[in-house]
């Protein structure tokens, strides 16, 4: 008939209960702005895969594909695992709003999806399809406010945003509520801004400068942040810098090494393993990945395989809704980032890990555990 | 009337018969992923064949179409999205007031994204239009930036960077089709109307035309405008499409995608515009194929992202550099062609575009 | 004049520091046929451009049919009536003979272009009066049987009898002609001539033609104004022009055989 | 001197020269009449290898030049006032005529041609410092003639060097023309001033269409009743 | 403000700006002659980038050698690019080249992507070449000074040559006239080569300084400055060499000081860049210093 908005899905019958392989479905930038998170992402998927190919006594078969870090490319991508492939689960994506493209169409089709390391709190909102292996911002960006007060001592905060990233402006957003109520309304002496793919931030740093901060609090894409950090340096700005889960990359940690009061939040650290998995994915990593370091989005993407393995064997089945259902119960899941709990929106509850810069590594400064 | 005039009625209404049954059939029989690349081509189609009107036919070389679907995806992702979700969505700040409430149907919605996107377009094309070339086009692609990032900024009305999400979803093939076929059935109007002479007259000579009584800036004004408001269709879509929307889509990125599919259609034909519309979107997906693992002769090649752009782009290479026409030239289906390869006879006639 | 249909009353072209054409003034009366020649550069294309609305005169006024058009816009000063030629050839590259003379129409046209979308009936059947006014045109000036030409595939001398064509299809009281004769050989140029003599009686128009071939000018214009420098140094019959000293120390040269 | 034989051209389906013949002998002045589209510029094109024949055989002192490069046709000693003047607009007077060197490394004689080319049109000397494209349409045209000089040609091809211009400069670039054949030049002319051309040619051939109709001395032809018919305007 | 502020920002302003200034350089020269929008001259500044990358990195060269190969590198890259997406429509309406200009602009981006991967690289910062000064309160680093001296040094190189010598003289007349140049001895293609090995190695320059200035490197790096520069070299008036200075320096400037004194407007930068382009071309719809080409009637 003529009219839209139905939603109601006839032919893409599930999966064929009889079928030889189970399928996970992966879309992830790999190309595009946001390609090097969804590398890693990726890399720790094929890892976990390596480890555990079977399920249910059946191979699992990974579909990856690419998004292209665009909104039309991520949606295209799941219908795609979705109808075409037939996957059983989905997991990713790298980037909120790369998510919630896919999230919709997931949801449609009644395939449950596991986010490695979208933070949004919009992901899982009113989709009961999506899970994630991740804390979320609010949760972040009160850690951090916490810290920088508590911890630091730090009184005033700067602020600089990509005005372009959801999530730097979300995660700024959560700590400069939780910052003020610390510190007080006037805590915030400065709120900067800039656009993703900016390169020249001297500007905006010698405004900050100009009004003394304690803290800078500087969340987003760690290929912006790398440089605007290293400039902050430069400029004399020798106040703590603080940031959240994507400052976990090499690059930045190329950028920064020399620096020091550098800190930000993050799901995971490999010298501090919290379970059993988080030693074997350490190791494991270490092996396959020769010369690279080992991450939280690998280990985020890791953990979604080894979850979603986990439901299917709970729930005995390929079947979408019944994994659905499993994931939905995941309860003292032993993953390398930690041990995950998912509460009703299917959000992890879990340790952040608060890491800082020195001696040109990522070392651990403390954790914060969920009230 | 000659019989050949009735011919060509009959082989229209045939057509647009057909064209019924196969969006029935499409709509019943295939995969909800075929639909969607389908539904996107439907899209891209009313996105080429409104940008050809302005560049191809008016040979204004406008750049601004990524910020004009920005618009329309906005425009009507608030009007029809729930005030449920609008709360839940706007949680830095909240909404205005005046928009909160707003629960509008999709057809509605949709048209005034295009009214909405027009008045943009008059309003820019104001300025822009005293412009010409290369000038043109790096204002107008500016004014595209900027509007991206007006609504990256104005956070009480568009959600800022953190984009809306819970669009009301469409997925139906006839509407993404039915506006499809209706824009082009427009534009074929207007292209062979008075008016498209007019555009055509200034594209080829400005000077000339406006000696001929023509006025310049009024007719620019007035095919850039028509271009803004399908532009502004086509984002609507676009948000109903994906059912989320954030600025960082309508980069002037993928407004270079739009003239791509253009020049490969054949700049001043419509024809080209829909056939390379769903070509291109068809092939992008079918491209996959090249950054899946693939064994060749027993060798194992692991997928490489990236390579079906590689392979686009050199496609696109081949076709600009030994086929630079596109695919249809300036030249348009018609029935005639169709009738002389079928050897109907012919009466003399001219092909002005009477029947407009 | 009262029966003049265009007059000029001192224009004045000023670029930057040079002056173009300064206090021209002329008056031309109805079915009249005047030639402006002067030297390369004397600011006979400039006059024209002023007329024409291209540009806005510096000083002076612009009276055509009783009405000031002073800084109309070219194609309102079309609108009221005045058409021209370019001393360029400028067709419409991408239409057909037909399509470049119909196109002329479109500022007769009453109808918006919502009826023209569908098709309603005051839009078609203005389209096609419309359409058959072009066709007999083209018969009057011979281009009929090229009608579906491209224009530009014609031959130099059809396309400068098209570009007159097209500037007759919007039905315009006054014509300018920018160096018809431009590129033709003096036999073509004869022929012009009596072309130009009879649109003017068939159309009752006015014509004012730039010209450097003498025959052409001195054969079929009978009132010619000589501009040098942007100044007007002489006006007249032919046979004054002719005779003039200023005029052929300026212009014309010793009369000798090569004319 | 310059030989043509059996040349066509084609601009895409247009066949614009069908088989040319014709010959340019040493110190002579050739010229080409005929109408509009007949192929007279398509000709001197082709011979500046701006438009490639599909078939035929042009020769320069014996030498095959069919096709080879502009420049170095140009480095032969053929060179070519274009139809419509073309100047450099963007350029001074005195850099046009530089460039009208391009191919020399003669400084010092450059210098000295320069001169020459003063003395000959001292209105250029008075505007050496002026953009050509501000000149007006006569002084346009003298220079692209001195221009060309300055690459020292042996032949000089002319396409309608009196286009557009008011009489009094035609008769002034037929004075020149005169003075640069006295010079020793060879000189290949179009004009659709036929009257003029004849008048001074010591060749003339007819084109029309694409074939060459009528050849023989100018003044034969000037005298010949079809040509006056058709070019001449005279019965 | 204070003093220190003010001169902080002009420190950033100038070597902002003279960056801008000296890519956008590039653009123009190559606009100039061949009325092209050349997109791909972004990507160049990313090759350049990489090969003095893998030169420093992989292959150990001092980071002088590692240069000089990246520009002879990125020279011959932009003349084959010429002589095989370009030259071949030359004859072409201007909208074809420009596409052309597009698809090898992606191809390259592209070929980047499929071949290193698109996440970004680290570029090495010479010691002898950068390091921090402090001057008070004001602190920069050598670059600040390093980069303006080399874009004025290449913007009076380049001046000469157009102005002054032959080829830049060929170059000129080349721009208006092609046949006719051709007319005049004139290798025609061989000008247009000449022009886009110049314009290639100041796009290698400009990538390099930039690398430097900016020293994370990725496929795509070239897109941004590409555009910003772009903007700069029309706000100048595109084809003039001196309007791209003039453009550069003004957009750097602006840039700096919209953001230094209206800190909460900072998230407009790339819109505030396309408003004084924009509020230029009103006023002046060829760009500040660019000529006023009115098509004769
Ligand atoms: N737009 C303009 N800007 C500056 N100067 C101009 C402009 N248009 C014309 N001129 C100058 O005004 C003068 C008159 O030019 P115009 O074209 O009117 O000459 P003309 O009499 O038509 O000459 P010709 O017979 O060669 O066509 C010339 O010196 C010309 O360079
Ligand atoms: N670039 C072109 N493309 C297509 N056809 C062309 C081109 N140039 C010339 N022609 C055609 O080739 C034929 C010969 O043209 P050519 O210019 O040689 O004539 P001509 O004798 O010099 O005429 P004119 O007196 O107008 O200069 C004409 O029919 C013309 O239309
Ligand atoms: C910046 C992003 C790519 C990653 C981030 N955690 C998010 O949720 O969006
Ligand atoms: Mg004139
Ligand atoms: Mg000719």
């Amino acid at each position: 008939g003529c009219g839209g908005g139905g939603s109601e899905e006839k032919k893409d019958a599930a999966p064929d209960a009889a079928s030889e392989v189970i399928k996970i479905g992966v879309y992830e930038p790999l190309t595009g702005t946001n390609a090097a998170g969804g590398e890693m992402t990726v890399e720790g998927i094929k890892l976990a895969n390596q480890l555990f190919p079977e399920v249910l006594g059946k191979k699992v078969e990974l579909v990856i594909v690419d998004n292209k870090s665009e909104k039309q490319e991520a949606a295209n991508a799941v219908e795609r695992l979705v109808s075409k492939d037939k996957v059983n689960v989905i997991i990713g994506s790298y980037g909120s709003s790369l998510s919630m493209a896919g999230g919709p169409i997931a949801k449609d089709a009644g395939i449950p999806v596991i986010g490695c390391s979208p933070t949004n709190p919009a992901v899982t909102l009113g989709n009961d399809y999506y899970f994630r292996v991740c804390f979320i911002d609010p949760f972040q960006g009160t850690v951090m406010a916490n810290f920088a007060y508590e911890t630091l001592g730090a009184k005033k905060a700067a602020i600089i945003q990509d005005v372009q990233q959801d999530y730097s402006v979300g995660l700024n957003n959560y700590f400069e509520k939780a910052f003020k109520q610390l510190a007080g309304e006037d805590a915030i002496v400065a709120k900067v801004n800039y656009n993703t793919g900016d390169k020249d931030f001297s500007s905006q740093l010698t405004a900050i400068k100009d009004k003394n901060p304690d803290v800078i609090f500087a969340p987003g894409n760690f290929t912006e942040s790398g440089i605007l950090v290293e400039k902050a340096r430069e400029l004399g700005i020798n106040v703590p810098i603080l940031g959240g889960d994507t400052w976990e990359a090499e690059e930045f940690l190329n950028r920064v090494k020399n620096t020091k009061d550098i800190y930000f939040s993050t799901h995971f650290d490999a010298t501090q393993p919290v379970t059993e998995m988080s030693k074997k994915f350490k190791e494991e990593y270490e092996k396959a990945y020769a010369g690279k370091q080992v991450n939280a989005f690998g280990a985020l993407g890791f953990d979604a395989y080894i979850l979603a393995l986990d439901a299917i064997t709970r729930a005995n089945s390929d079947d979408p809704k019944a994994i659905r259902d499993a994931l939905a119960a995941t309860k003292d899941f032993e993953g390398a980032t930690g041990v995950i709990t998912l509460d009703t929106h299917g959000d992890a509850t879990k340790t952040a890990i608060i890491k800082k810069v020195a001696d040109g590594q990522f070392v651990y400064e403390g954790k914060v555990d969920p009230k | 009337m000659d019989s050949r005039q009735n011919i060509k009625r009959l082989l229209t209404l045939g057509l647009i018969l057909l064209s019924c049954l196969v969006l029935f059939l499409a709509q019943n029989h295939l995969s909800s992923f075929v639909i969607r690349i389908l539904n996107l081509s439907a899209i891209f189609v009313i996105l080429a064949a409104s940008m050809n009107l302005v560049l191809g036919f008016t040979g204004m070389f406008s750049l601004g179409h990524a910020g004009f679907m920005c618009v329309g995806a906005y425009v009507s992702a608030i009007l029809t999205m729930s005030p449920e979700s609008k709360e839940l969505i706007y949680y830095m700040e909240p909404i205005t007031p005046v928009l909160a409430n707003v629960h509008w149907h999709w057809f509605p919605a949709i048209i005034m994204a295009g009214v909405v996107t027009a008045i943009f377009g008059i309003l820019i094309g104001f300025p822009a239009l005293r412009l010409r070339d290369d000038y043109l086009a790096i204002a107008t692609l500016g004014f595209g930036e900027i509007i991206r990032i007006i609504v990256t900024n104005t956070i009480t009305i568009t959600n800022g960077s953190l984009g809306l999400k819970n669009i009301p979803s469409i997925k139906s093939l006839w509407v993404y089709w039915g506006f499809a076929i209706a824009t082009i059935w427009i534009l074929k109007q207007l292209i062979n109307s008075s008016w498209g002479y007019a555009f055509k007259a200034i594209r080829d000579n400005e000077i000339a035309a406006e000696a001929m009584g023509i006025d310049i800036f009024k007719h620019k004004l007035m095919s850039f405008t028509v271009g803004a408001f399908f532009a502004g269709l086509a984002g609507a879509l676009m948000g109903h499409l994906i059912t989320s929307v954030d600025p960082t889509m309508f980069r002037f990125l993928f407004t270079f995608q739009i003239l791509l599919i253009i020049v490969l259609g054949g700049m001043g034909s419509l024809t080209g515009s829909v056939i390379a519309g769903v070509v291109v979107t068809v092939g992008m997906e079918f491209l996959r194929f090249v950054e899946q693992p693939m064994n060749i002769f027993g060798m194992a090649i692991p997928g490489i992202p990236g390579m079906r752009m590689v392979i686009f782009s050199l496609l696109l290479l081949l076709v600009i550099l030994f086929y630079r026409q596109g695919l249809m030239g300036t030249k348009e289906f018609n029935w005639d062609w169709v009738l002389d390869k079928l050897g109907v006879a012919r009466r003399k006639e001219r092909g002005v575009g009477l029947d407009g | 004049m009262a029966n003049s249909l265009l007059v000029t009353e001192n224009i004045t072209m000023q670029f930057g520091g040079l002056r173009a054409v300064s206090d021209l003034s002329l008056q031309i009366a109805p079915r009249q046929i005047v030639g402006l020649i002067g030297p390369n550069g004397a600011g006979k294309t400039t006059a024209f451009n002023m007329i024409t609305g291209v540009y806005r005169p510096t000083m002076g006024k612009i009276i055509f049919d009783g009405q000031d058009i002073t800084g109309l816009k070219p194609n309102k000063i079309t609108e009221m009536g005045i058409a021209r030629t370019f001393q360029n050839i400028r067709l419409f590259s991408s239409m057909s003979v037909l399509e470049n003379v119909l196109l002329s129409k479109h500022v007769r046209l009453k109808a918006n272009p919502l009826e023209a979308i569908f098709g309603l009936p005051r839009y078609t059947k203005a389209r096609k009066r419309h359409y058959e006014e072009c066709m007999e045109l083209l018969e009057q000036v011979q281009l009929a049987d090229l009608a579906d030409e491209k224009a530009t595939s014609l031959p130099y001398g059809k396309q400068r009898r098209l570009e007159i064509a097209r500037a007759l299809a919007t039905q315009p009281k006054m014509i300018l002609l920018d160096e018809p004769a431009a590129g033709m050989n003096p036999q073509e140029s004869l022929e012009l001539m009596e072309f130009i003599a009879k649109i003017r009686d068939q159309f009752s128009l006015t014509v004012l033609m730039i010209e450097h071939h003498m025959e052409v000018v001195m054969g079929i214009c009978e009132h010619i104004v000589v501009l040098d420098h942007g100044e007007t140094i002489a006006q007249g019959t032919p046979t004054e022009i002719k005779n003039n000293q200023q005029v052929i120390e300026a212009y014309l040269g010793a009369v000798d055989e090569i004319a | 001197m310059l030989k043509i034989e059996d040349l066509h051209v084609y601009y895409g389906g247009i066949h614009a020269l069908k088989g040319i013949n014709m010959e340019v002998p040493e110190n002579k002045i050739v010229t080409l009449v005929g109408a509009n589209g007949a192929g007279k510029s398509t000709t001197l094109r082709a011979v500046s290898s701006l438009v490639l024949p599909s078939q035929g055989k042009i020769t320069f002192r014996g030498e095959d030049i069919t096709r080879a490069k502009t420049a170095d046709i140009v480095r032969k000693g053929i060179t070519l006032v274009p139809e419509g003047r073309r100047i450099f607009a963007n350029l001074t007077v005195l850099e046009n005529l530089n460039m009208g060197a391009f191919a020399r490394n003669d400084k010092e004689e450059i210098k000295k041609d320069i001169q020459r080319i003063y003395e000959m049109f001292p209105r250029l000397k008075e505007r050496e410092w002026q953009a050509a494209g501000t000149l007006s349409g006569g002084e346009q045209q003298m220079l692209a003639i001195g221009r060309a000089l300055m690459s020292r040609p042996t032949l000089l091809m002319m396409d309608e060097p009196s286009l557009g211009l008011a009489p009094l400069l035609v008769k002034e670039v037929f004075r020149i023309i005169k003075e640069i054949y006295s010079q020793g030049m060879t000189i290949l002319l179009i004009e659709q001033n036929a009257t003029a051309a004849l008048q001074v040619a010591d060749y003339g051939y007819v084109l029309e269409t694409g074939n060459i109709v009528l050849q023989g001395p100018g003044k034969e032809l000037a005298a010949n009743d079809e040509v006056k018919r058709a070019y001449l305007g005279k019965a | 403000m204070t003093l220190e502020i003010f001169l902080q920002n002009l420190a950033n302003g100038i070597s902002l700006g003279s960056l801008y200034a000296l890519i956008a350089i590039g653009y123009t020269m190559v606009y100039g002659i061949l009325r092209l929008i050349n997109f791909a001259h972004a990507d160049l500044l990313m090759v350049a980038a990489y090969v003095a990358f893998y030169g420093i990195m992989v292959f150990t060269l001092p980071w002088w050698c590692s240069f000089l190969i990246a520009i002879v590198v990125t020279a011959l890259l932009g003349v084959s690019i010429e002589k095989i997406a370009y030259r071949p429509l030359r004859d072409a309406p201007r909208i074809s080249v420009l596409i052309s200009a597009i698809g090898v602009s992606f191809l390259l981006e592209n070929l980047g992507i499929v071949a290193i991967g698109a996440r970004p690289k680290s570029f090495p910062r010479p010691e002898d070449l950068v390091w921090n000064i402090k001057m008070g309160e004001v602190s920069f680093l050598s670059l600040t000074i390093i980069i303006p001296v080399v874009t004025i040094l290449l913007l009076v190189a380049v001046t000469y040559m157009v102005n002054k010598t032959k080829t830049g003289t060929a170059m000129r007349a080349v721009s208006r006239d092609f046949e006719t140049a051709s007319l005049m001895a004139v290798d025609v293609n061989k000008v247009v080569s000449t022009t886009f090995l110049v314009g290639s190695s100041l796009a290698a320059v400009g990538g390099i300084l930039y690398s430097l200035q900016y020293p994370q490197i990725d496929p795509l790096m070239g897109v941004f400055p590409g555009l910003k520069c772009f903007i700069a070299a029309v706000m100048g008036g595109i084809g003039s060499i001196p309007g791209a200075m003039l453009g550069g320096f003004l957009l750097g400037m602006g840039e700096v000081f919209l953001v230094a004194f209206l800190p909460e407007l900072s998230g407009y930068r790339d819109a505030f860049a396309f408003v004084i382009l924009i509020f230029i071309l009103l006023f002046k719809p060829t760009g500040i210093l660019g000529e006023n080409v009115v098509e004769k009637v």
